[in-house]
């Protein structure tokens, strides 16, 4: 049983993070290493809203807005170049987008 | 809220992103991550911030799984493809799980953080007046560069995708 | 200051610089070679006249011709100083007939791309000047390395065999010996603490606080490493004869003849008075290097070469050796006989650089064991070859003589075992110096001689060739005949310096 | 929140101190309104505008250089307004400038959509430009991934090229995990600072200023520590400083070359900035010097020995000059280091950046000349034989390169000969013989590119020789922007002026 | 007279510059101006030596700290009578070479060098310290070069200057070292000063002057360096007369003279032995040339063995003892003996040169003796001449040679008798081989259509045979220098020992023997045939002989070739490989290694790419836990 208090969350929000980074680190599909990616954001916003509740304090609430919008940014971004290369390769598997190299 | 739903609600986070992590198929794993984000939408519910609770579901559920479904589903692709994948070496994913979980492990035995009193600090998150004050105050100039960042952003997904007349484009 | 309404060392530096910019910029072909006549006779012009007016100079720490510019590092105590003592002058001088020389001969070489020749080698001139009339060791490292760059290009573009490799090699290993004595003078202008370049300034704030033992010690250490690769100090060497094998002869002259100096010009103006206690730590293992590697091994190298230009080369990487065991020795007289050493050696080595090349020429091969017999076409040619040789391997009437026998005399007293090994250098340099003239000139005409002279007659050596090699040549006879000329400058600058050493 | 605050607050927006930036914003606006408002035929014009703008912005701000917003803190501190962050924008305003002028010509010659580009690299310099101002992390975090996701869109820019969308993905995902990184390491900065139960606990954890005063009440705090590590990960993926510079030369090649070039320069520029306002004097980790100084020392002298190594057998240019920036990032790194101790080093660093710049760009603009319809030719084969057919692309060639090796008289010397300096005076001699031999050994690479254009002539039947790269013309601006960045290579080597004395006595 | 002298030493020097610079293609005008100078060094000379003025001067030439080197002159007796020798010996070789070389196309620098070498080798007699006279030294070296390979064409000419420039080297490194040595113990090195010093009981370390004797060893030719001077014959003849038998070998006799307040006891027992060992080996060797001038080359070997042994034997008794502590006098009796058999021989080897200059002129210049024969009738003036010579080296009485060799033969009597016994045996070979050349050449009947065709010279030949020939005649004689030189020379002459006695009786009744056995058994021996007598009748001796000198050229040419130019192609060959090879380009090729590892490493895999990240991040870590710390 892990006790809902700061160090609580702040274990949930470090996991989700590793859980994120281990995803990027092995999963070879780009889309779901993408997920992975958001993973990690989302992770950092947990940490920030529970840091906010715990201290006391609101910038950490409002700075999660500007996340989730650069998040939504980036996905879009990333999703229309992984499209765009889906259109010329083929494929979205990492190994096989490795014409740059050495 | 309480201890129990707290930990209910934080495994079942943990699973649906481990969920995302090995799941071969990428409509599935973009429906893992949605569980993902519904449950850490319910501890920011635990958190009081109902409002970031929404705007994560509104955004990250409604848009962006959206989308990643939206997209997984028009390149239908079958996951990660087995035989041609497996070049990175099973030792290299050990390390990685190894690596990353010692890192968590020294975190929770070294970052223990003083615990605050709940009861006696406010709930900032919950009140949306709040929000509004600050962003539109403090933080106006961090909301005018993302103005521009979701511009340029836009016109960046159009340059990518659009068929330009007089250019050569996609063959 | 001077008799001139201009400052006669800043003339001497832009002169050949800014020639160099309008080139660059598109003089056209014809101007820039009437030019580049003035472009090298004004820093010789210059030089002659700092020479003569001197003694007559008001003189500000052994300095004369002070003059201060400031490039905007007023801040970090860096600022374009030039000024002229008694070390330096002599080496100016020598940089301005040395250039002259190398820039005549360059403008009658009818090279390709001749304009562009003519640039870099104005380049290396005006950063030549400026190395030797710098007090701020920023600028004197930074002349330095100005006048190093054209090398790279020069022998890359106009070298001859091996240029690429040798180009490169010659390129990676002075960087690294510049930037090795780079960290030693930035670590010499930090550890001193007086938050200046300006070697006047560091003197004189050393003199009342030097450096501690160790410090020296290791800085001195640094330089000398750092120094000792441009200067090439043996095993350091073996970028030089490969890279003067390959480079144009121009280039080589001013390289090997001129910025070669530089390292050992550093050692005296900077390592010597700064770092006393260093140079007294590192004396008998630099001496026994130098004599060892230098003198002995280098020289019997120097034997077995076949390439007359690499033979050039190594006997250059051996005389070397005899300046670093000048400054081993250390003392006004080896100090002074280095200073000697190193304006007889520039002129005479550029002189042999400039008649190699000439030879070359008429041959059309740089083999020695082909040639043979040159002497009878061509007496001029065979004439001044065999002075300069006999200049380089130290025969008296010739400016060479001076600076090997001061450095031995001083030697004597710092090891015996040692002057004797440094005297078997100069039999081993008549060994070679001889047996090349020997080779080229005397003897009948080898077969590969005889086709082509069959194939182009060899004419003796034209006027515009004669020229700056007589100008050479005679500049090593007049510090031959009055040494006076040169050592009572050096005399005057050096004997101060002697005395806090000794009082030490 | 009381009225009062909010009015406080509000009035605290001082938007008149972020002129140049609100200029840019605009003038991108503007172009975007002018691409669907005028004919076809004067579209043609749209880049020169953006040249012209920021140039124009570039003049305004320099004469208004001495505003009265020096020396404050603007916008409820979220940005502060020092003469290096003067300088910085400037800096930036002169990189997009030269990337406007890069992109005129190999978007011409690629036939990609315009107005586009360079909407997005003016928003891309305004972001850089509060970057290098901000002094709070959410300014840090929201300028910082506006440049992030404006680059990920400039290098995949060329849609029609694998290369470039392959680059693009790269970026993308080495990209947002080095955000994560760093994100996480603010929210647990943040939330370190805010805990009532620490000495010197503060709620504007995110103003560095306050979280300065909090690490130095707890200089050993753990999660605070691992915040600083995780932060620095995020800015050293910036500046492509080793570990986390792998990205480097995949993404260089793939990028279009004006997007290589901004983010050779403009990126890693603002990743310095970042750095020195966290870890320089006064920063926001200064307090935890113990810890952020062995981390970037050891950084920067890997930096320079892999970067160089690793250029050492490169063959493609644009992968070249990316590694080679990896070890510029490793020089400027030792100067951060020194910058705690050494006022002087911060000038030091700016010089740096300068030369960097110039020097960047008359390489770049080079390359981009030589680039073929597809940004192809990009292969060390590809220069031979230059000097020959287009001295002076040569010459600028050479002066670049020469400049970037820190070679005398050139500008690339004095910036490295300041920094070593500094790095001296801060009594870090020994790292100083890394960069030494990193120096000895960029060399190598640097000469060989100019050995290729110098030295090599061009063998037309060899076997498997590439077709000869068509070379575009120099244009008029182009040639004088070129010839312009060669002289002030060599006069900054010379004479650093007015310049020289402002950064070294700042 | 200090200007004379100044002037003595610039005209020379004048006009070998000029010659050099303006006149390298009139030969005419050049011989013309080269041989007046020498005739006005020669006057110039007498006037000196007779003026009766000694002086010393010099001025600071070059100044460095506490060193200081003078351009000085020292004029004293015995640089008189050098001087004199070299102005009538240099006049006369001039005058010849008028006629000698008139059809020389290079006549020029022939006669450029003979002023150079002028100018130097009167700078050697009147230098007035020890660096002065190394400077002298070296020059003369060079213009010995420049004569010697004066026919440009011939290798031979080539290797044999360059021989003898190299050997001479070889002699100087010790030359000098001996100087710098000299000057690191006594703070000078002025000749006067020195002697002062000496006299002052200043002890003096063996090494200088053994290694002060090395530069004679090179210069005067002694073994084991004596191998260049029969090589040096490859030069035109006059200049063997002049340097190589006359003055330039006899500097190191002179140039010992000089220094003899330096010499010590030990020293001097080296040099003796040397010189006498060179006199015997030069002697033996000289048997069995066939070339004329390498026979009068090994006579002046062994000559100037002979004066180096006088120079050495004189310092047998010199130790003296003030109270207990030893103490080296001045070598009177060597000097004067060394001195005045240079002086002799000076005059009877260059009349003997010249002569043979005359032969190999009038013979269309063939040098084999064996192919000569009966010139007496076709060269009368040069077979009265010569035989002058041949008569005074083999000491006939009444000559020159007679009287100097008595005083050296003296000495040795006195010193050491297996000296004596050795130089006795020398004496006999110098009458034997003279004699055979002397008949060989002049008598029977000529074995060559050249020998049938000689003829005399013109007076340019001739007119200085004679006056040389007088010279041989009354040099030896005490009033010649006492009266027609108004004892100009008093201090060298009052040094030259005089048998009495008994002492004299043996003395000359072993030269007499000596002379008479050896000339009479060449006379008697040798036939007027096409091939050497002795290689016919005694072909093991002729071998032995051949073979001994042929033994030093051989070891020198087996440690040039097969020693030193191996070990320079050894040490070269680890230069390319070690140094510029493994070392160096190992460097280079472990950094390119890396550098090709460090390329490997971007396999352009995203997920590979965030292992660094992960790498990163954990260095990172452990930098935040504090496991790693950098002090």
């Amino acid at each position: 049983m892990i006790p809902a208090t700061l160090n609580g969350y702040l274990a949930i929000a470090v996991a989700l993070f590793a859980i994120g980074l281990v995803g990027v680190l092995v999963r070879r599909n780009t889309l779901v290493v993408f997920m992975c990616l958001e993973l990690m954001l989302v992770a950092s916003t947990l940490a920030l809203v529970a840091f906010s509740r715990f201290n006391g304090t609101m910038d950490g609430n409002v700075f999660v807005f500007f996340i989730l919008t650069v998040a939504a940014a980036e996905v879009a971004v990333g999703l229309a170049i992984i499209v765009a290369l889906f259109r010329k390769r083929q494929t979205i598997q990492i190994d096989q987008l490795n014409t740059l190299k050495h | 809220m309480g201890h129990l739903l707290f930990n209910v609600i934080a495994l079942f986070t943990l699973i649906a992103a481990v969920g995302v992590v090995v799941n071969k198929n990428a409509v599935n794993a973009s429906l893992c991550l949605l569980l993902s984000l519904v449950g850490v939408a319910g501890l920011f519910v635990g958190l009081e911030a109902y409002l970031l609770a929404f705007l994560l579901l509104l955004v990250y559920a409604g848009a962006i799984v959206a989308l990643f479904l939206f997209i997984v589903m028009l390149l239908d692709t079958k996951g990660d493809a087995r035989p041609t994948l497996n070049r990175l070496p099973a030792a290299a994913r050990v390390l990685a799980v190894g690596l990353v979980g010692a890192g968590f492990v020294s975190f929770l035995t070294r970052g223990r953080l003083p615990e605050p009193d709940l009861t006696k600090v406010p709930a900032l998150g919950a009140d949306l007046k709040l929000y509004a004050y600050q962003l539109f105050t403090t933080y106006l100039l961090p909301v005018q560069i993302l103005g521009f960042l979701l511009l340029i952003a836009m016109i960046g997904v159009i340059v990518l995708s659009k068929k330009f007349e007089g250019l050569e484009d996609i063959k | 200051m001077s008799h001139l309404p201009f400052d006669p060392l800043l003339v001497a530096i832009a002169a050949p610089l800014a020639l160099a910019l309008a080139i660059a910029l598109g003089l056209p072909k014809r101007w820039s070679v009437r030019l580049a006549y003035a472009g090298f006779a004004v820093p010789l012009v210059m030089a002659l006249h700092t020479w003569w007016h001197f003694s007559a100079q008001t003189q500000t720490a052994g300095y004369a011709f002070l003059t201060n510019y400031s490039t905007g590092l007023t801040g970090l105590g860096i600022s374009l100083k030039l000024g002229l003592n008694g070390i330096s002058l002599p080496l100016f001088v020598m940089a301005g007939i040395v250039g002259f020389a190398a820039g005549l001969y360059a403008i009658q070489s009818q090279a390709e791309r001749l304009k562009i020749y003519l640039m870099l080698l104005l380049i290396m001139q005006g950063g030549l000047m400026g190395v030797f009339a710098s007090v701020d060791i920023f600028f004197f490292y930074f002349f330095h390395e100005l006048a190093l760059i054209p090398t790279f290009i020069m022998v890359g573009v106009w070298g001859g065999r091996d240029r690429g490799y040798a180009a490169m090699k010659m390129t990676i290993y002075l960087t690294a010996g510049a930037m090795i004595s780079l960290v030693g003078l930035i670590a010499l202008y930090v550890k001193s603490g007086a938050t200046t370049f300006d070697l006047i300034e560091l003197k004189r704030y050393l003199a009342s606080k030097p450096l501690s033992e160790i410090t020296q010690k290791n800085l001195f250490a640094v330089l000398t490493v750092g120094f000792g690769v441009l200067v090439s100090l043996w095993p350091l060497h073996t970028w030089a004869p490969l890279g003067y094998g390959a480079a144009p002869s121009s280039n080589a002259m001013l390289h090997t003849g001129v910025l070669k100096k530089f390292g050992l010009y550093g050692l005296i103006q900077i390592g010597l008075p700064l770092l006393p206690a260093g140079a007294v730590h590192w004396a008998h293992p630099l001496a026994w290097l130098a004599v060892l590697g230098n003198v002995l091994i280098v020289g019997l190298i120097t034997i077995a070469q076949r390439d007359l230009k690499q033979m050039l080369g190594y006997s250059s990487v051996m005389h070397m050796g005899y300046a670093f065991l000048g400054i081993a020795a250390g003392t006004t007289l080896g100090v002074g006989g280095v200073v000697l050493m190193m304006v007889a050696h520039g002129l005479s080595v550029a002189l042999l650089f400039l008649l190699a090349t000439s030879v070359h020429h008429r041959t059309h091969t740089f083999a020695m064991d082909e040639m043979g017999g040159l002497a009878q076409k061509t007496p001029v040619l065979a004439a001044l070859f065999v002075a300069a040789t006999f200049a380089s391997i130290g025969l008296p009437g010739f400016a060479n003589f001076w600076g090997e026998l001061t450095i031995f005399v001083a030697l004597w007293k710092f090891s015996p075992a040692i002057t004797a090994c440094a005297v078997a250098g100069v039999v081993i340099s008549a060994i070679y110096g001889l047996r090349a003239a020997a080779r080229i000139f005397f003897g009948p005409p080898t077969d590969h001689m005889t086709a082509i002279t069959a194939k182009f007659p060899p004419a003796d050596l034209r006027w515009a060739e004669r020229i700056p090699a007589l100008v050479l040549l005679a500049a090593l006879l007049f510090v031959g005949f009055w040494p006076k000329s040169l050592s009572d400058p050096i005399n005057a600058a050096l004997t101060p310096a002697a005395k806090v050493a000794a009082a030490k | 929140m009381t009225l009062e605050a909010v009015k406080a607050a509000a009035e605290s927006n001082v938007w008149t101190a972020i002129f140049p930036e609100l200029m840019l914003g605009c003038i991108a606006l503007l172009l975007l309104a002018l691409e669907i408002m005028l004919p076809k035929r004067l579209h043609s014009l749209i880049p020169d505008l953006a040249a012209a703008g920021l140039l124009g912005t570039l003049i305004g701000f320099l004469v208004n250089w001495d505003s009265a917003s020096v020396g404050t803190t603007t916008f409820n501190g979220l940005l502060i307004h020092s003469p290096t962050g003067q300088f910085m924008r400037a800096f930036f305003l002169l990189a997009a400038f030269f990337v406007c002028l890069l992109g005129r010509i190999a978007l011409a010659k690629q036939r990609m959509p315009r107005v586009e580009f360079f909407h997005i690299v003016l928003v891309v310099t305004a972001a850089m430009m509060l970057l290098a101002q901000s002094n709070h992390f959410v300014t840090l975090f929201v300028a910082l991934e506006t440049l992030t996701i404006g680059l990920y869109i400039l290098v995949a820019y060329h849609r029609t090229s694998t290369a470039s969308l392959e680059a693009g993905l790269k970026y993308l995902v080495m990209g947002a995990l080095s955000s994560g990184m760093l994100l996480f390491g603010i929210v647990l900065l943040y939330g370190v600072a805010g805990n009532a139960a620490l000495p010197g606990h503060t709620a504007q954890g995110m103003n560095y200023a306050e979280l300065a005063r909090f690490l130095a009440a707890n200089p050993n705090n753990f999660v605070a520590c691992l915040g600083i590590v995780l932060v620095l990960a995020g800015v050293a993926f910036k500046i492509g400083a080793f570990p986390f510079q792998i990205w480097v030369p995949d993404v260089y090649q793939g990028a279009p070359t004006p997007v290589t070039a901004f983010l050779a320069v403009g990126s890693k520029a603002a990743g310095f900035a970042v750095l020195l306002a966290l870890c320089g004097p006064g920063g926001a980790f200064a307090p935890c010097a113990w810890l952020t100084e062995p981390i970037l020392m050891a950084m920067a002298v890997a930096t320079i020995l892999f970067g160089n190594i690793a250029a050492l057998t490169q063959h493609n240019v644009k992968r070249l000059i990316g590694l080679s920036g990896v070890s510029h990032a490793g020089f400027l790194l030792l100067g951060v280091v020194a910058a705690r101790q050494v006022p002087s080093a911060v000038g030091a660093i700016q010089f740096y950046l300068l030369a960097y710049l110039i020097a960047s760009f008359a390489v770049f603009g080079v390359m981009t000349h030589l680039a073929g319809a597809e940004d192809s030719d990009q292969e060390l084969d590809h220069y031979a034989g230059l000097a020959k057919e287009h001295p002076f692309l040569a010459t600028v060639l050479a002066v670049g390169l020469g400049s970037l090796a820190g070679i005398p008289p050139l500008a690339g010397f004095m910036g490295k000969f300041l920094v070593f300096v500094a790095v001296f005076k801060a009594g870090h001699g020994t790292s100083l013989i890394i960069a030494a031999i990193g120096v000895v050994i960029s060399i190598y690479y640097y000469f060989g590119w100019i050995k290729a254009a110098f030295f090599e002539s061009w063998a037309p039947a060899a076997d498997a020789a590439p077709a000869r790269p068509a070379r575009t013309p120099v244009g008029l601006a182009a040639g004088l922007a070129l010839g312009t960045l060669a002289v002030a290579s060599v006069v900054l080597g010379f004479w650093q002026g007015p310049l020289g004395s402002w950064l070294v006595l700042k | 007279m200090l200007q004379h002298a100044i002037l003595v030493l610039g005209l020379p020097l004048a006009s070998a510059a000029v010659i050099g610079l303006f006149l390298r293609r009139s030969g005419g005008v050049a011989a013309a101006i080269s041989t007046a100078t020498a005739a006005a060094i020669c006057v110039l000379s007498l006037i000196l030596a007779l003026g009766g003025e000694r002086f010393e001067a010099s001025m600071t030439w070059l100044q460095l700290g506490d060193f200081t080197l003078s351009l000085g002159i020292k004029f004293d007796d015995l640089a008189a009578l050098m001087l004199v020798i070299v102005g009538l010996v240099g006049l006369c070789v001039h005058v010849f070479s008028l006629g000698y070389m008139h059809d020389d196309a290079n006549r020029a620098r022939y006669f450029g060098g003979l002023s150079i070498f002028m100018f130097s080798m009167l700078g050697i007699v009147f230098a007035d310290n020890l660096f002065m006279m190394f400077i002298y030294w070296e020059l003369v070296g060079f213009s010995s070069w420049l004569l010697i390979n004066h026919y440009l064409h011939k290798q031979s000419a080539a290797d044999a200057s360059k021989k003898a420039f190299i050997a001479n080297r070889v002699g100087d490194f010790g030359f000098l070292l001996g100087i710098v040595w000299c000057y690191a113990q006594f703070g000078t090195v002025n000749l006067t000063e020195l002697a002062k010093l000496a006299d002052g009981g200043a002890t003096i370390a063996a090494g200088i002057p053994l290694l002060l004797f090395c530069g004679a060893v090179g210069k005067s030719a002694q073994l084991p360096l004596q191998v260049w001077l029969p090589d040096a014959m490859e030069g035109p003849t006059p200049v063997s007369a002049l340097i190589h038998a006359a003055t330039m070998v006899a500097a190191g006799i002179y140039m010992l003279c000089r220094i003899n307040a330096l010499m010590v006891a030990d020293a001097l027992t080296v040099i003796m032995w040397v010189g006498t060992a060179t006199a015997l080996y030069a002697a033996l060797c000289a048997i069995v040339q066939s070339d004329i001038k390498k026979v009068l080359a090994y006579s002046t070997l062994s000559q100037l063995g002979y004066m180096v042994a006088a120079f050495g034997l004189g310092a047998a008794n010199s130790t003296h003892y003030h109270g207990d502590t030893p103490h080296t006098v001045l070598v009177e009796f060597g000097v004067g003996a060394a001195m005045f058999h240079l002086t002799t021989h000076a005059f009877f080897k260059a009349l003997m040169f010249l002569g043979s200059g005359s032969v190999i002129h009038g013979c269309h210049h063939e040098q084999d003796i064996f192919k000569m024969g009966g010139l007496a009738k076709k060269m009368p003036l040069t077979f009265v001449t010569f035989t002058v010579g041949v008569l005074a080296i083999i000491g006939m009485p009444l000559l020159a040679g007679f009287f100097s060799k008595d005083a050296i033969l003296f000495l040795a009597y006195v010193n050491s008798t297996p000296v004596f016994v050795l130089l006795a045996l020398t004496a006999v070979l110098t009458a034997f081989y003279m004699v055979r050349l002397w008949k060989i050449v002049f008598l029977g009947a000529p074995r060559s259509e050249d020998a049938g065709h000689a003829h005399e010279g013109g007076l340019t030949l001739t007119a200085p045979l004679v006056l040389l020939a007088v010279l041989s005649i009354v040099g030896g004689y005490g009033w010649f220098y006492a009266d027609v030189f108004g004892g100009a020379f008093e201090d060298v002459m009052a040094l030259v020992p005089h048998a009495e006695g008994t002492d004299h009786i043996v003395i000359l009744s072993t030269s007499l023997a000596v002379m008479l056995l050896g000339g009479l058994a060449a006379l008697a021996f040798y036939k007027t045939t096409p091939t050497d007598t002795l290689a016919d009748k005694a072909h093991g001796a002729f071998g032995a002989l051949t073979a001994l000198r042929n033994s030093f050229d051989r070891a020198y040419d087996y440690y040039v070739a097969k020693v030193q130019q191996r070990f320079a192609m050894l040490v070269n060959f680890l230069e390319q490989i070690l140094l510029a090879g493994v070392i160096v380009r190992g460097l280079a090729a472990a950094v390119g290694f890396f550098g090709l590892g460090a390329r490997a490493l971007h396999t352009g895999n995203v997920n590979a790419y965030a292992y660094w990240f992960l790498l990163g991040a954990v260095a990172l870590w452990a930098f935040a836990a504090g496991w790693i710390t950098l002090s």
